[in-house]
């Protein structure tokens, strides 16, 4: 038998579990090129904000231990343009698509989520209340429990979709905050976006990212994220995807079983473009092994001591 | 954006071009017949502790489909592509950004070049010479420090075309910076017939992009910046735009028109 | 001119700013046979508690992606053993000593730094309020702005000589943590302990460390903890001994320019258990290159953008 | 604990011994000299993205200071070093651990090695047969699960010592598992003159400390352990102890009296 990896979340269905992760896909065009976006249960598009934005200065990203520091800025193309030049190309796609939305007020969340509502192809939203690269909204968003709820109802409001929340790992309780987006009517999390970090140049004695800090990602954050997802999977009952440091079907298969319904792969992609590829093969090949025949048979099966 | 593919492939020949510069060449990789002068690759060598691919500009892809690179070691990346021996694997992802587009069978080609801005500008030359574009049409000024900076001389002779190196301390050709025989032969020439290629260190390419300028001749600079993917989807490489906004180096570049970019 | 790598901690004098992290070193014994102790700044002791610990079962360590997790759960041998057949060899060494402490109710920390008091040769303690593997306690303590300052208030009244507070990186702001531990009376801060993760081994499904989950260290988590040190540096005016994946001395170098005073190296001990010799070796040879008389040239020197 | 030294040392040898088994050997090593029979080395390889050193045991010092360890691929480690050349640079922590102590002049000395156990033991047997300890007291039993399983046959046959290989599937020597042969041996032989010392999988050194047990034999086992530092600073490699309380496998062991822990 065929292992079937399809999965579903919010009523959405999946052709598998594995997504591009925002701002690690920018809006597909560049990744179409490489393989047809079929290959992906969903994309994931760059933050879109409500006026475009050219974001930080260079140098903006810096390489770090099996990880990087990005602080892009929500650099985007703000959403007349979004909805003029890319939702025309991602409507092509047949894969489901999801578009990431952030703003440093909540007016500008509540602006781009209502626009987007027009579009039915746009499958879900996934707001963006975790970035740690800019100044106003964004992270402070993500760390307070009435604002997450607050941001999550409003845009519930305008969006007759699915809504995913995407959560910091930069707080003290993420379990807090899930379930104050649960509160405000999320369908799903996204678990987790970058940490926050820094790296200085030991000749210039200067930031090597010129917004000073960023957001690390990568292979290094993977336990972090492991453990928030199975945190946020014992103790709130929607569906998760799984983010952080996903590099193969190996990782992929760990974040299912501590409860992730479905993943993101973001910087490894920056390696190796056609990763998801690899991984929908390698899955399909680990499921025949241990003889599964849907993803949920791995989703939060984790077996602890 | 052409299709780029990612393979493992093997060293098949080291080259120690003195003076921390090395020469590797790589096969089998599955797009070598799509490289053009200016396209880049990005290597990774296999379960090091180096997380990002490091870009570097092809300099040379053989009739059957052997591909070259000729770096510096400048960092920890480039010392461990230094210390590869002949079958060991590299992953190459490429080819990547845009290239170099052909001057007009009149023009006479100014190519300046510097430190590893020279591989690709060698590769460009080589190119046009094989296309049957006249050697004698084609000027390669090339800018070192000093004479070992002057990498692969003989090649360079072979192509017959007009060679005009350029050493700061005077040990090897003209003393002194590129910038002034530069200027010195274009106003030696009627410049709406002169096209500047460019690539090599940041000043270098601010005063080609000046040159070409001040004297309104057309040309293209290829650039350098910190490359985490290489194809376009990090946001993270960009040059501001005298027009205002940000390019992606590697994706609308990493060659650019003189004016285009704020250097 | 010979670079000076001497450096001072409320009134605390050390040979350079180069210690050991606690947990990572036992009680210098292992080490000592290694290199003489004197090359180090300090040496900081495995967490003491009231009781003797076993800790938790094997497994309970992992690797990933450069770094670790540990769930070592704070074994050890227990105050009394600790001065009993501890204190007599540290007193030997020709470095000064920092007892790390920690407990699982705030009476067992006062009693611990109590009976250290009566020991001039215990130079500091090092508050351990932060370790994430222990159910009581630990870290719970250091995530709870309150807790912190009473904690440590309470521990200044017993022991004489300075307090060091450790803080944990897994909350939403540590600087307010750092402002309590500055309110109770902390003499300097030690920023920062390891982060949350965990890891899943594919083919049994089983967590791969006993607690489930640990505590993520190494070079992985070192722009984060870069980032806590400038940050703390920022906003607060005591000391700061910066750890967290130190591996080499730009690594140091990069604390300090972030407002270290002085560095703990952890994880990279197990991999390189004479690394504090070559450290400070390279450190040396930096300064030079640099023509940097002494630390204090380096500290919080960060340029930003 | 003796002290150990960390050598960037070269592979001067490699053996494929079949059935994903290598031999390595590296020089030079500072504390060849030091090297007890039931020490073992923490290596690593320079460079890699793998994080920890890999414990092995030793195998075999040579007079000259080549160290040798054998080992089986068993993960990403290991098969980086398999695929290590001549030449090939690792880092050598050790010697690490305690070793196995030397049986009295008229002990039966009773082998009992498995797998990756193999190498000590043969370690060991070789300098007992080098320390003039008479050869025909020593029994090696060597449990696999087939005639590949058991390495350096003729290694072993040269020391002159009994040799008793069992296989699972009968392909070499005796069918079966060491244990019926051992006890067979131990019931011919009087109990009070043996001394066992035990290397292997699990079930074997259970086994092994079973019949220690069960018949008052005195002798060692040598465990395995992850171990972060294998300098006994992380307390990662803990065993249980039969009196209680634990014992670090990289300090206090790998090598254990009979008995002693918890298995
Ligand atoms: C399109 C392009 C073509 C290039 N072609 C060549 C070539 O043909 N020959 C050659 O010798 N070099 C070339 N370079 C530069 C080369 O990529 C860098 O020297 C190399 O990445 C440095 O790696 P490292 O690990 O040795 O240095 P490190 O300093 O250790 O690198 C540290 C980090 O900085 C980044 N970085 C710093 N400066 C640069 C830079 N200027 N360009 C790219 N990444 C940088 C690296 O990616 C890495 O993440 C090219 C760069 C680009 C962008
Ligand atoms: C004292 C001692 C002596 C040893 N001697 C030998 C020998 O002579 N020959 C030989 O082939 N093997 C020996 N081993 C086992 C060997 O260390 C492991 O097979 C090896 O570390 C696996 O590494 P890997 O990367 O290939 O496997 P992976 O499975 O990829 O390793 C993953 C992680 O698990 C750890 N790990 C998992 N199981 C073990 C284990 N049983 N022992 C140690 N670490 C483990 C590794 O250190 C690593 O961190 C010895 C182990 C110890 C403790
Ligand atoms: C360069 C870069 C840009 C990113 N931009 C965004 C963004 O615009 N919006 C967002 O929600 N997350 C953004 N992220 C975070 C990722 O979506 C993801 O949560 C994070 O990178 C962790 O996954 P990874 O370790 O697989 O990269 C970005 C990450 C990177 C590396
Ligand atoms: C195995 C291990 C055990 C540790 N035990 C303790 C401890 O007992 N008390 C404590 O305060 N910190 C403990 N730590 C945390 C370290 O002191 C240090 O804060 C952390 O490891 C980050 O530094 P590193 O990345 O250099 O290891 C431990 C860390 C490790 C890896
Ligand atoms: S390097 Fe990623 S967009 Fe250019
Ligand atoms: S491996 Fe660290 S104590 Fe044994």
């Amino acid at each position: 038998m065929k292992p079937n990896l399809s999965v579903s979340i919010a009523g959405v269905d999946f052709a598998n579990p594995i997504m591009t992760a925002s701002g690690c896909c920018g809006y597909g065009e560049e990744l179409a090129v490489i393989f047809p976006l079929s290959k992906l249960g969903a994309l994931v598009t760059k933050s879109i904000t409500l006026k475009p934005r050219l974001g930080h200065p260079s140098p903006r990203t810096a390489e770090t231990s099996s990880g990087m520091l990005n602080a892009i800025g929500l650099a985007n193309v703000g959403i007349d343009k979004f909805v003029t030049d890319k939702i025309p190309f991602l409507e092509k796609q047949k894969t489901k698509i999801i578009v990431n939305v952030a703003g440093s007020k909540l007016a500008e969340y509540i602006e781009v989520c209502a626009r987007l509502n027009d579009f039915e192809r746009v499958d879900m939203i996934e707001l963006n209340i975790s970035c740690p690269n800019v100044d106003e909204g964004g992270m402070e968003f993500g760390a307070d429990p009435k604002m997450t709820e607050k941001s999550i109802s409003e845009v519930k409001k305008v969006f007759s979709r699915p809504v995913i929340a995407k959560l910091s790992p930069n707080v003290t309780s993420i379990v807090e905050i899930a379930k104050a987006a649960e509160q405000g009517g999320a369908d799903a999390f996204s678990v987790i976006n970058s940490l926050v970090g820094t790296a200085i140049d030991i000749e210039t004695w200067q930031t090597k990212i010129t917004n000073n800090k960023g957001g690390l990602t990568g292979p290094a954050i993977k336990p972090v994220a492991l453990q928030m997802v199975n945190a946020v999977y014992s103790k709130c009952s929607l569906p998760i995807i799984g983010i952080g440091g996903i590099q193969s079907a190996a990782d992929v298969i760990e974040f299912l079983l501590c409860g992730a319904t479905a993943v993101q792969v973001g910087t490894a992609l920056f390696i190796q473009p056609d990763l998801p590829v690899t991984i929908e093969k390698e899955l399909k090949a680990y499921m025949k092994r241990k003889k599964l025949n849907s993803i949920d048979e791995l989703i939060g099966k984790v077996r602890k001591y | 954006m052409i299709k780029p593919t990612a393979d493992d492939a093997l060293l098949v020949r080291k080259r120690d071009l003195k003076n921390n510069y090395y020469s590797i060449t790589f096969k089998p990789f599955t797009s070598a017949k799509k490289c053009k002068p200016g396209h880049f690759i990005q290597l990774q060598i296999p379960k090091t502790d180096i997380f990002f691919r490091r870009p570097m500009s092809i300099a040379s892809v053989s009739s059957d489909g052997d591909i070259e690179v000729i770096f510096n070691v400048v960092g920890r990346g480039t010392k461990l592509l230094a210390n590869l021996e002949k079958n060991d694997t590299v992953n190459i992802l490429g080819p990547l950004g845009s290239s170099f587009s052909n001057p007009k069978k009149n023009e006479e080609v100014v190519i300046i070049a510097g430190g590893v801005g020279f591989p690709p500008l060698m590769y460009f030359a080589t190119e046009l010479v094989k296309s049957k574009f006249p050697a004698k049409q084609i000027h390669f000024f090339y800018g070192g420090r000093s004479k070992d900076d002057i990498l692969e001389k003989s090649r360079i002779k072979k192509l017959g075309l007009n060679f005009y190196p350029i050493t700061e301390d005077g040990t090897f050709g003209e003393k002194g910076l590129v910038t002034k025989p530069v200027e010195r032969f274009i106003n030696e020439n009627e410049k709406s017939k002169l096209r500047i290629y460019s690539c090599g260190p940041t000043g270098m390419l601010k005063a080609a992009n000046e040159i070409g300028k001040k004297y309104n001749i057309p040309g293209e600079l290829s650039l350098e910046a910190p490359m985490p993917c290489g194809v376009g989807i990090c946001l993270g490489c960009i040059v501001e735009l005298e027009k205002g906004g940000h390019a992606r180096v590697c994706a609308e570049g990493p060659v650019f028109q003189i004016g285009e970019v704020k250097l």
